[in-house]
């Protein structure tokens, strides 16, 4: 009975503080669980030091906690070692370090894969890159419901793909990618995997061997951890092969006026002080989730989105975007957005904040997809651990005074 | 269903609704296509100027109901002003949002916007046909050029 | 005498808890101000949600403290407008933007004058802009006391220099630079000039616009702030007209398969979730540093410094870095470091730390520094508001015991 | 002035001060330039194999007396093992300092860096003699191809 959504709830302290609140907006950021917020403070009042670089007891403190917290994060993506752990300051930051240090390995003509599902985060990096070095960039299509479109993909891929950028679930419809597909096609061609994962770690653990990705993306804000702070995991070979992105103290052999020379990952990757403290608290956010029944909680997420798209069902008009059953998990996340005629998404979510529902409304920075899917905006309920079917229930409530008030 | 405090008077709906000035000209000096970078919210206007005055305005609006009633408002009432005009009450307009001000006089109506004060986020709603209209009047007059960085967000500068 | 040392101490968490502890090592990373953490706690309990997305309540007031911690950077340098303020991860993640905004406006055969007195984190970014694009890097010489030697300046500089990248204060001999003299020779030519004010930000608040410079960059984990944060302060002009560095969310206008258009400044640079809470936490640090009576501090920092440097002079052989006198902070800043002959400043520190003092030896992330003065590693003492005599008193016998229990 | 938990044992001063083998090799078969990032301390390690063992052994090595004393112990002491056998002790000093095992049994004389279990940021510092005899006996056979990325901040892997 320890992982009823009332008792998960009461460990987040924003959450405990207000009881009225439906939060809805996970997606964009999570709320933070005690633990992590705890070891932020407990860090900073009681080994505050900078890492990698003092002796004294306070700084070893910190290096020892600080790559603690790296072993806690390949324990959660099951990595092959913690050195395969690059701590970043966020998701978009990690995608942005592959974008350059393995987008410099690049040639004119090489293809990069990314597709018309991804956050901005994943797109403008090899729009980018394309625009500096002359790779060829293909978004792999996506269906009706909002899948990707596999259908063509070796084609797609043609024979000099060297990278495949994919999301691993939508932040606007939820929809997970069919990850095995895509990495036996890379394969073939000798290109490499990297999964966006912002949206897939609030929903649990990752296993990135049992992926065989190469590279894997997520933030700490989005899974219950503090802002700040982000992961890219690399496999240990692909690490090895890639010159540094940033410039900086920490990530240096040697440096003389005229060259430079880089230490090893993955303190080549970490230029400059990094985000200490939060990647403590993110590492507390991680081994809590690794203490949870992710079985259970899937199921109840599960429910959840189901009671929703049946309750949004009953709207006249409404347009859900995405797969149209969760399917246990298998099809969806528990992101639901929607789309009612002649509703703008911010007028609806600012009748719903009056009520105490936050949801957001808007592109969702994902202005391919809302394109590709025929909407512009659209109104979006995100669902996490702390969720309970009372939010859904003030949901749905909700969208039926919006209609009735903004008509 | 309107309680007094709630964004969502009458007065909005109606002004949304009646979409005044929606279309195109066909005779348009200027012409600026702003949009929210948050929502994708989008608005196109379009002015023909006679003697540096608008003589004609037409905007095609895809937005919430702030940015249609400011939209409407403006296919209602700007003709005749010259850009300084319009600035003069972007700028009243702008500070009644934030809170410094009372609705401009001139433009009793801009008083149905007082309840958005509450919510920064939707300032940029209201603000959009009005930065939109600035544009187009700067496009009508090519002299005036535009060098200061306009306010966060509301404008492309660079193509990828 | 709400100034004195220890009712600053007081007020600051780790160092409360400690009364034995003598932290002298503030130049790697200041101790945080209990305001500061109050603030992020606060922050992530009372009003955690995403930024520039959402509409509910929750993300409006989030928005609203963000965009105020913006404001609290801009007074805090005295910068034109809170638009001019970047955050940044940190110091060193600011100067990688220059390097990479401003610097893809550079051409081959363009010029950026850095000093060999850099922090690796403005040496190396440049350095790897060198090998990107072909720009000649020149480092500005340093004189036997360490200052920058600027006799050959405009000689320096030629006619193509774009940019001059120094840094406002040395994190190893606390020499201060001469910013009038370079700012003054930089305009002659229609160079822009960067300062990296990590080392300066903790000894008061800075003024920008007197200094007339183009570019400013620090980490908040250095002027008593959060970690995981730093801010870039550019000229609205020079801002406007850099093109962005990372891709994301949050930083563009409009985004298609095709093409995208950017957000104006300071969002263009800001792609991805900020480090929100660390912002916020920032403008606290930066807020309370701007109550203080900052030239009652500088003439203790200055006596400490005093103090220290006539202590050491004590010891025989022993050779201080720097300018040998603080000259009343007119020469450098209260960061100290010396080089004892036969002994290593790794063994210093670690008899050192055995009585409670911890400081850092090694190089100090400026290795072409440690070369030209004709050193390898060097033992550092760096002196914050919350230093007291006591803690140079206790130094000094450290050192003694040092020298005896190494010998 | 040594009190008994002090890192500064004689033995760790008594070693470093007599640097085992410090100089260099005329007919050095193998080499490595190791170095810390952290402090800039370096080791040269220059060895001459015969029939796979070290038939001498030579370093110049600037660093802390960790360091040296690790040095000067591997100059006194390296001669007639192989690389195995060199890797063998490096991982049992490597469990050692870990606190996951005692001195190894075939070199007891490293019991004197026990002192060190407690400060984890100086183990580099004693097992840099090490990593650089280990890279030197590598550099003597070259067929021994070393493909896995080392450890941390350790080695150089680009020139920029
Ligand atoms: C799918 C996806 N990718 C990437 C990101 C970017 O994450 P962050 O903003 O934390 O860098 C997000 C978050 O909005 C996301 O949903
Ligand atoms: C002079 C100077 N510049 C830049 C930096 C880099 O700061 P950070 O590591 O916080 O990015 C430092 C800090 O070590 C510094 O002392």
């Amino acid at each position: 009975m320890s992982d009823t959504a009332a008792n998960l709830r009461a460990q987040f302290p924003l959450l405990a503080a207000a009881p009225e609140l439906h939060y809805l907006d996970s997606a964009a950021t999570a709320q933070i669980h005690r633990a992590a917020l705890d070891a932020v403070v407990s860090h900073e009042t009681t080994r505050r030091a900078n890492v990698m670089r003092g002796t004294y007891r306070l700084a070893e403190a910190a290096d020892l906690a600080y790559e603690q917290a790296r072993q806690s994060a390949a324990r959660f993506l099951n990595a092959g070692s913690a050195g395969e752990i690059v701590f970043t300051p966020g998701a978009t930051a990690s995608l942005n370090l592959v974008a350059h240090a393995f987008g410099s390995t690049l040639k004119a003509g090489d293809r990069v894969l990314v597709s018309v599902a991804e956050h901005h985060s994943n797109f403008v990096p090899w729009q980018m890159l394309r625009d500096r070095c002359g790779i060829e960039l293909a978004p792999i299509p996506v269906g009706a419901d909002g899948r990707l479109d596999l259908t063509r993909l070796s084609e797609l891929m043609g024979d000099r793909c060297r990278l495949v950028a994919v999301t691993q679930c939508s932040n606007v419809t939820g929809a997970w990618t069919d990850v095995a597909t895509i990495v036996a096609a890379a394969r073939k061609v000798g290109a490499k995997v990297l999964l966006d994962g912002a949206q897939a770690v609030q929903h649990g653990p990752q296993d990135v061997r049992a992926m065989d990705i190469d590279f894997y993306a997520f933030s700490g804000h989005k899974c219950f951890g503090p802002g700040g702070v982000g992961v890219l995991w690399g496999r240990a070979e692909a690490l090895a092969r890639m010159p540094p992105f940033l410039g900086g103290g920490g990530m240096i052999a040697e440096v003389t006026p005229e060259a430079s020379t880089w230490a090893a990952p993955p303190q080549r990757f970490e230029a400059g002080t990094p985000p200490i403290a939060q990647a403590i608290g993110l590492a507390a956010a991680l081994d809590w989730m690794m203490t949870l029944d992710w079985t259970a909680i899937r199921e109840r997420e599960d429910a959840l989105c189901q009671q929703l798209i049946e309750g949004l069902a009953r709207i006249p008009g409404l347009r859900l975007l995405g797969p149209q059953h969760a399917h246990h998990c298998e099809a969806r996340a528990p992101i639901v957005s929607f789309d009612i005629p002649d509703l703008h998404p911010h007028d609806i979510c600012q009748v719903l904040d009056a009520q105490n529902l936050a949801l957001r409304g808007g592109h969702h920075c994902a202005q391919p997809l809302l394109a590709a899917l025929g909407a512009e905006a659209c109104t979006r309920a995100s669902i996490a651990l702390y969720n309970g079917e009372a939010d859904i229930e003030a949901l749905l409530a909700g969208l039926d005074r919006a209609r009735r008030e903004l008509a | 269903m309107n309680s007094g405090d709630s964004l969502y008077q009458d007065a909005i709906k109606q002004f949304a609704q009646a979409a005044h000035g929606h279309g195109t000209l066909e005779n348009a000096t200027g012409e600026a296509k702003l949009n929210n970078p948050l929502c994708g919210d989008r608005v196109r206007m379009q002015v023909a100027l006679d003697a540096g005055r608008i003589a004609a305005i037409a905007h095609e609006t895809k937005g919430c109901l702030l940015c249609r009633a400011a939209a409407s408002l403006l296919g209602a009432r700007a003709a005749g002003m010259d850009s300084a005009a319009v600035e003069a009450v972007s700028d009243e307009l702008d500070a009644m949002l934030k809170g410094a001000a009372p609705a401009p006089a001139a433009w009793p109506e801009l008083a149905m916007f007082v309840p958005a004060r509450a919510h920064a986020s939707r300032h940029r709603c209201v603000l959009l046909p009005f930065r939109a209209l600035i544009d187009a009047l700067k496009a009508a007059s090519p002299e005036v050029r535009r060098d200061a960085p306009r306010g966060a967000g509301d404008t492309a500068n660079t193509t990828g």
